[in-house]
């Protein structure tokens, strides 16, 4: 098996096991670590499409791999702006749920769900 | 060669650098600057928005160009259709609109050198828009991921910008969904540059075969743009989002920015894969489709908040977008009436929705809520108001005249012709629901009763809401040439129907 | 000579490799914080300073040989910093109780 | 070699162990340590995967900028005393999640494996292209020539991403400067670290910059250490990070996208048009460009960690 196989097995399994984190973890700031694993197991298929890519005295393809340079910029960009999320909403709410439960009801009047 | 520089293809370079511009130079300016920036750039944009329209309606043919001199594959080519110039066109005005009745509330306060709210909106307003003009114009289904990245960077921002908790936690929910939602079509594009070593779309469409990878690919990216789309079941950020956000940008929100994604939808199935034999595939977005129409029409009648209401109401009419699959594909002789329907009811919604959020914001600036309960007789103190929200929800409804009407109409001559009945019952359907919660707006309003204004709406503003509703009724007039237009570079064809 | 310099590379490596095996099995049986953190500081002191000591004949140029030796120096540089922080943030919590 | 294929698959397990660790976890800390450790070990897979370029990217920010973001997160959400946790997931969910995410994984697995043959690449056409450029890292000509308009981009969502973080402070807050990195008392190990880190550490930065045009490396890679640096340089206390509204700061945050873009334009007058470089001239316009961005990054990256402004700090 070829490291580029691997790889890809591994991005393969990264990608489903963050898809499974992200749906099952209720805590915003571990569905954003689920997130950025899903996104490194993208990233390794694009590793691998550029291993497979090796030609012209290239050991790779560089255009795959530059995007995942792009795109390694762009995760990191989502994870702040996530965290200052996650940091704000926990300190002027005191917790961080995104149950939508929480904040809109079919007769929502901006308060939380006590005392009808 | 379809990656050559087209004569006029320069302007789709300076459509994007513009707001880019405009972005760097508020960010570095700040304060006053920021607004001023904005504004001066909203009538530059719009001026070339309407010269890449002259363009392509002039040459007949997409306009086209190869950003640094590197054609596809190696570089990225940017191309404007005839669907491209009018949702230019489309996004200016909005753009302009919502820029022009925002100042009141976004301007820095006196004494003040910069302040948090006002810096944010002008910004991510003038980033919205690059956004948009990248993913009207870009040929690169990268590129386009970096786009699409962008618009949720400049979006979300937006929802919490007043900064209470529940618009917190709207802004990380759709910031979750939105990431999602990019991952999955980033992925896409790995596995169609893994299969084809290009992510050109034009090259994409001559070179796709119905592979494993390339349906593998198709059905990460439709997923990952259902969920930006909000399409339902993907749908449960949009209203908390959407209703919290200040109305101006509720407007660019929900008149614009989910239409982006969307746009991509139309990119990937008519222009990627016009080749890949998927009548079930139009079935199953069809059937989504008319689900979100009847579930956010139901829910809408529901909703005690005005702001609320209509943003159920976008999930209902985002649904009618997705009729365009079953009923544009192939070609067929109804597939043209589709493809206008469809592409319609991109535009009536926009200006529609758009006017009627700018129209509650005023109503919730001048009576301190937008309990749908507490409007008996608002409408004779704020007659304008409420015309535009009932001109708005006349195309909402889908009745003449407006842009509604004509796109309901084209989209049921497309359903009969081809003998789906099913989705011709939706959209009567979708329509009657409309006119219920359009009538729960207007109905008391119009009554009798005395509802106190904190403050008189500025005219203004009033007109300017106004304006784009009757944008939204004028469509209904749009000429045959219109969907001529609308028909330029449309890749018509091709594959088993 | 290149025989006895690969014999001693292969020694100084295995010895590093038992260092570091050392350092993980303190890790993971040893009773408390501080005693862990002793186990560790072996495995990346000695442990790494002795696999660098194995490559360096095969380095093939002195540059190559130098940045091994940076390489050994920085870890340690961190390391002993970061055991250090980690002591007193020990010693501030048993302080507390 | 054989031992090469063995390592490689202890390799490929070890970072699958520690992905599950990072989603099993019970504790946020225990989960965003797996995440960092995780990140580091990807960079080796990278180089594996002959990926110099990337592995150097993920090392300095999937594993070490984007790990001090969330440990740094799980700490102020632990010290905030917010609940943490959500109400937890019922079993069947976990049971459909569980099948889906297999079947997700599974099928993308088999696409993988079977993408068609001949293997698609653009690398003959990015070689062709070289020469053009004077560059020898072809990943620098893709990202600095061929598909410059997309980094370009990416500037930007750096600059958007940033307004967005500031865009959560408090309103009393605007203009000040973010609460420290860490919130650590300054500490004589930590500082005599960053004394002698820091400098090096700086060389060392610069050095991948300069060298990217030809060899693995280049802007990013290298403002990214430099991004490095100057977190820990806060965190030591030994700088405290700048108002918001510096005008210096501002106009390093957007300096990099900023030469970009009118190098861009500028080659209309100069090249084959938006974005092109005159032939000849292309290397010195080029690392004339890269070394704004470089200065973009290191200052980005930092304040993207560092958060909103504070109302405590920077007065």
């Amino acid at each position: 098996m070829t490291p580029a196989v691997l790889a890809g097995l591994v991005g393969a399994a990264v990608v489903g096991l963050g898809l499974y984190g992200l749906i099952v973890d209720p805590q915003p700031l571990r569905k954003l670590l689920a997130f950025n694993l899903i996104g490194s197991g993208v990233f390794l298929i694009f590793g691998i499409v550029a291993r497979r890519g090796a030609a012209a005295g290239f050991e790779f393809d560089p255009v795959p791999q530059a995007m995942v340079i792009t795109g390694i910029v762009v995760a990191f960009a989502a994870s702040a702006l996530a965290v200052a999320l996650i940091l704000r909403l926990s300190e002027t709410s005191g917790g961080v749920s995104l149950d939508p439960a929480v904040w809109t009801k079919p007769d929502d009047k901006g308060e939380k769900g006590d005392g009808q | 060669m379809m990656g050559a520089t087209t004569p006029g293809g320069f302007l789709l370079v300076l459509a994007i650098l513009l707001p880019v511009g405009g972005v760097l130079l508020s960010f570095v300016l700040g304060g006053r600057f920021a607004e001023r920036v904005a504004l001066a750039v909203t009538p530059l944009g719009l001026a070339l928005a309407l010269a890449i329209a002259a363009g392509v309606a002039h040459s007949g043919q997409p306009l086209v160009y190869a950003v640094g001199g590197h054609p596809p594959p190696l570089g990225i080519a940017l191309r404007a259709d005839g669907i491209s110039a009018v949702m230019l066109v489309a996004a200016a005005l909005i753009f302009a609109a919502s820029g022009f009745y925002a100042r009141a509330k976004f301007s820095t306060p006196p004494g003040v050198a910069e302040s948090r709210a006002p810096l944010t909106f002008w910004i991510m307003l003038q980033a919205i828009w690059a956004a948009l003009t990248i993913v009207f114009v870009s040929g690169d289904l990268f590129n386009l991921y970096v786009a699409l990245e962008l618009l949720t960077f400049a979006a979300v921002p937006l929802v919490c910008i007043d900064g209470r908790p529940e618009t917190l936690a709207a802004a990380l929910r759709y910031l979750l969904f939105a990431l999602f939602g990019s991952i999955c079509y980033l992925l896409g594009a790995a596995l169609f540059f893994g299969a084809y070593g290009t992510l050109d779309i034009a090259l994409l469409a001559q070179r796709v075969h119905p592979l494993p990878a390339v349906w593998a690919a198709a059905a990460l990216m439709t997923a990952g743009l259902l969920a930006k789309t909000a399409l339902f079941p993907l749908h449960l950020w949009l209203p908390p989002a959407h209703a919290n956000a200040p109305a101006a940008a509720s407007a660019v929100l929900s008149g614009l920015v989910v239409k982006g994604s969307f746009f991509l939808l139309l990119r990937l199935w008519f222009y990627v894969l016009p080749g890949l034999p998927a009548p079930a595939v139009g079935a199953v977005l069809g059937t989504l489709g008319s689900a979100a129409i009847l579930f956010g029409s139901v829910l809408a009648l529901r909703q005690a908040r005005l702001k609320l209401l209509i943003a159920y109401s976008t999930i209902a009419q985002i649904g009618y977008l997705f009729l365009i699959f079953p009923l544009a594909s192939g070609a067929h002789s109804w597939s043209a009436d589709g493809w206008s329907g469809g592409v319609m009811q991109i535009l009536a919604h926009a200006f529609a929705k758009a006017a009627m959020f700018l129209a509650a914001g005023l109503l919730a600036e001048s009576l301190g809520h937008d309990q749908i309960a507490k409007l008996t007789g608002a409408a004779r103190k704020m007659p304008l108001t409420f015309l535009t929200l009932g001109l708005g929800g006349l195309s909402l409804m889908g009745l003449p005249p407006s842009g509604g009407f004509a796109a309901k109409w084209l989209m049921l001559r497309a359903s009969v012709a081809s003998g789906q009945w099913l989705w011709a019952l939706v959209i009567l359907a979708g329509g009657l629901l409309a006119a219920g919660y359009v009538y729960r707006i207007l109905a008391p309003a119009l009554g009798d009763g005395a509802v106190a204004l904190k403050a008189p709406p500025q005219r203004g503003r009033e007109a300017v809401a106004l304006s784009l509703a009757l944008v939204a009724v004028a469509l209904g007039f749009a000429p045959n040439s219109f969907f001529d237009f609308i028909e330029i570079g449309r890749p018509i064809v091709m594959g088993t129907p | 000579m290149s025989f006895a310099l690969d014999v001693f590379s292969l020694a100084a490596i295995g010895a590093g490799a038992f260092f570091f095996f050392a350092g993980m099995v303190g890790l993971l049986r040893f009773p408390d914080s501080l005693t862990r953190l002793h186990a560790l500081t072996k495995a990346d002191n000695l442990g790494l300073g002795l696999v660098v000591l194995g490559l360096l004949p095969q380095a093939g140029s002195l540059l190559a040989a130098l940045k091994l030796i940076i390489v050994w120096v920085l870890v340690l540089l961190s390391g002993a910093a970061t055991s250090q922080m980690i002591g007193r943030a020990l010693r501030k919590g048993e302080d507390r109780k | 070699m054989n031992l090469l294929p063995i390592i490689d698959v202890g390799l490929a397990l070890l970072v699958l162990g520690i992905a599950t660790w990072t989603i099993a976890a019970r504790e946020v800390f225990g989960a965003v340590v797996g995440y960092v450790v995780y990140g580091l070990l990807l960079s080796l897979v990278w180089v594996r995967l002959y990926a110099p370029d990337v592995a150097l990217t993920e090392a300095a920010v999937g594993g070490g900028v984007t790990g001090v973001l969330l440990l740094t997160a799980g700490a102020r959400l632990r010290s905030g005393g917010g609940k943490e946790a959500g109400e937890a997931t019922g079993l069947p969910l976990r049971v459909v999640a569980a099948v889906l995410s297999l079947l997700v994984a599974l099928g993308l697995a088999a696409v993988v494996l079977f993408l068609p043959e001949p293997p698609a690449t653009l690398a003959p056409e990015a070689r062709a292209g070289l020469a053009a450029t004077g560059l020898g890292n072809p990943i620098t000509a893709v990202l600095i020539s061929y598909r410059s308009f997309d980094t370009m981009l990416e500037k930007i969502v750096l600059v958007l991403a940033l307004t967005g973080v500031w865009s959560v402070a408090a309103d009393g807050a605007w203009g000040r400067a973010p609460a420290p990195i860490g919130r650590m008392a300054p500490d004589g190990a930590l500082t005599l670290l960053t004394q002698t880190l820091a400098p090096l550490g700086i060389v060392v930065g610069l050095h991948i910059f300069w060298v990217g045009a030809d060899a693995p490396g280049g802007a990013f890679q290298g403002g990214a250490l430099l991004a490095a640096m100057w977190m820990i340089v806060m965190m030591a206390r030994l700088a405290e990070a700048p108002r918001i509204d510096a005008r210096w700061l501002r106009l390093a945050l957007i300096a990099g996208p900023a030469v970009f873009f009118l190098a861009g334009l500028a080659g209309v007058a100069w090249g084959d048009g938006f974005f092109s470089y005159p032939p000849g001239f292309a290397k010195p316009i080029i690392l004339f460009i890269e070394a704004f961005m470089l200065l973009t990054i290191a200052v980005t990256l930092p304040m993207l960690v560092a958060g909103p402004p504070s109302k405590g700090a920077g007065r």
